[in-house]
């Protein structure tokens, strides 16, 4: 592979988004269109006649390496297996409920100030969290705590390795100049 | 020594300068072109004297700890002085004090620029990242599904314990959560089996201060009702039951 | 190019994170690692004889392809990325932690000879190191360790690949970079 084609190679791998020439022609600072033209035709012809894991398309006015259709089936398997992100109302339920376990939902709901059982909900089924038992309250509500699950997740022994406030006011603050 | 040429009219800290005095020895070493291992420490010891006095004439703070540091000095100084009392000779180099630090530090610098030199990612070496914009974390543990820090955790902690009134009382010492974690780990057990007896509770623990935090736990989630206690009659055998 | 090459090329190229062989495994529900192993070899053969503009490298247990770090200039400008930088502080306290875990602030401090607070937290929030556990000590204080994404960022396979320390007694006249 020539030096230009594998440059253009690794800018195509590296983007997110559709590169144009002329955005490309602008990184290189070269004004030889051509030359990128044809290394991208040659680059598109490799992929095909390898059959590799991805091809090069035209999309949006741009050039973009795309995983082959024919893969879908693998590709979507990868993406479902990939961790999704807590939400910001999942974070906030899960800390009040790992920091003042055994606790009630009442008590999440006064400290979050919203409703909370679709959120508690979502934690139950991923068993982070755990119904510990029911309060002799009218209703009998219940009272939650954390899970197995959860020491894993955040790679904990037991809960006594959970950070305290003061762990946390005892670093100070963060060092300012991180990147000199 | 060039980059506080300038004399800047703000205050700066001595740390900005050099990370410590540690490093602000090293460089002395390093500037002098002494061996390490047989450091002329009245030479050295006067030049980072000198060192902080110019930063204080130049409005630079001097933390603590360099101060420290110069105490120590000088203290080796005056040992390296006096005359060895035993005649058998093997009395210890007072540098030694310094030169252990001052070794272990340099180790572990030179490994920290080892590090740099490697492909850093983002910087020497790119990933594809998401293209749906989610931001990219690495698996913490295989078919563990969800990702979050520890510090994702506490920040969300803080923000509430910001929102929620003062008076609202937050006893979050490594004593309750102590407390806390056995309740967990109790129910862990209830979880398993249906009951178990007081006595096993308290076997696995050592220290008094365990026992006290098992009980606790125990006072606790029979407080909630987590719990039911038991006797029975005739052992007298103390039974904890799921509620 | 062969099926399997290609499907595990299109999965390493459209993870966002190293990927380990177990999981190809899962994804492609088959018993065969050896398969595999020789899917990721030829792969890395190829891309290397060939000259891509991106390499497989085995990183943090896993597998993963990146840009060439001859490349690096270009990409830097479509990136337009400013480097993310550590100080030399966060690098020191980083190598500490790297070389010396488990390992308490105190130890850290120690050795740095200066407070450490400010600069662990920058490095936990960064999330390339994390609370391991407490020591049995007065005020239970926490114990630190490096995180898969030091070593992703230092692309190294496991702490076994931490660069060794040198005896001080070799190095003779060559000094770190002690005063920028």
């Amino acid at each position: 592979m020539n030096n230009l084609n594998a440059i253009i190679e690794s800018l195509l791998f590296a983007s997110d988004t559709a590169l144009t020439i002329d955005k490309i022609k602008s990184i290189l600072e070269t004004a030889d269109r051509k030359a990128i033209r044809e290394a991208l035709t040659s680059l598109a012809k490799e992929y095909e006649s390898a059959k590799r894991g991805f091809f090069l398309t035209e999309v949006a006015g741009g050039f973009q390496l795309r995983t082959r259709p024919e893969y879908r089936q693998w590709i979507r398997r990868l993406k479902e297996s990939r961790p999704t992100r807590l939400s910001r109302a999942a974070m906030e339920t899960l800390a009040i409920i790992a920091y003042k376990q055994p606790v009630l939902r009442s008590d999440v709901e006064y400290l979050r100030g919203v409703d909370s059982g679709g959120t508690l909900r979502t934690l139950l089924e991923r068993r982070l969290i755990r119904v510990m038992g029911r309060k002799d309250l009218p209703g009998r509500p219940m009272i939650y705590g954390t899970t197995k699950q959860f020491l894993e997740l955040f790679d904990l022994k037991d809960l006594n390795e959970l950070p305290t406030l003061k762990d946390l006011k005892d670093l100070g603050e963060t060092w300012p100049n991180v990147s000199r | 020594m060039e980059q506080i040429q300038d004399q800047a009219p703000y205050r700066v800290n001595l740390e900005e300068i050099f990370d410590g005095p540690m490093d602000l020895l090293v460089h002395l070493v390093k500037k002098n072109e002494v061996d390490i291992y047989d450091i002329p420490i009245a030479l050295i010891t006067q030049q980072y004297i000198e060192y902080l006095e110019w930063m204080k004439s130049l409005n630079i703070d001097v933390a603590g700890e360099f101060l420290v540091m110069a105490a120590t000095l000088a203290h080796i100084k005056s040992r390296m002085m006096l005359p060895t009392r035993g005649e058998e000779g093997d009395e210890e180099d007072p540098r030694m004090e310094i030169l252990r630090p001052l070794a272990e530090y340099l180790q572990l610098k030179y490994a920290a620029e080892d590090l740099m030199e490697k492909d850093r990612l983002d910087w020497d070496v790119f990933v594809r990242r998401d293209f749906d914009g989610t931001e990219a974390w690495p698996d913490e543990e295989p078919g563990n599904l969800i990702q979050v820090s520890l510090f994702e955790l506490i920040d969300a902690f803080q923000e509430i314990i910001k929102r929620v009134s003062p008076e609202y009382s937050w006893d979050l010492t490594p004593d309750t959560i102590s407390v806390k974690s056995r309740i967990s780990q109790i129910a862990d057990i209830l979880e398993q089996r249906s009951s178990v007896t007081f006595q096993e509770l308290f076997e696995a623990q050592a220290t008094r201060g365990d026992i006290i935090v098992t009980f606790l736990a125990i006072l606790e989630m029979a407080k909630l009702q987590l719990i039911r206690i038991m006797q029975h009659l005739e052992s007298g055998i103390i039974r904890i039951f799921n509620e």
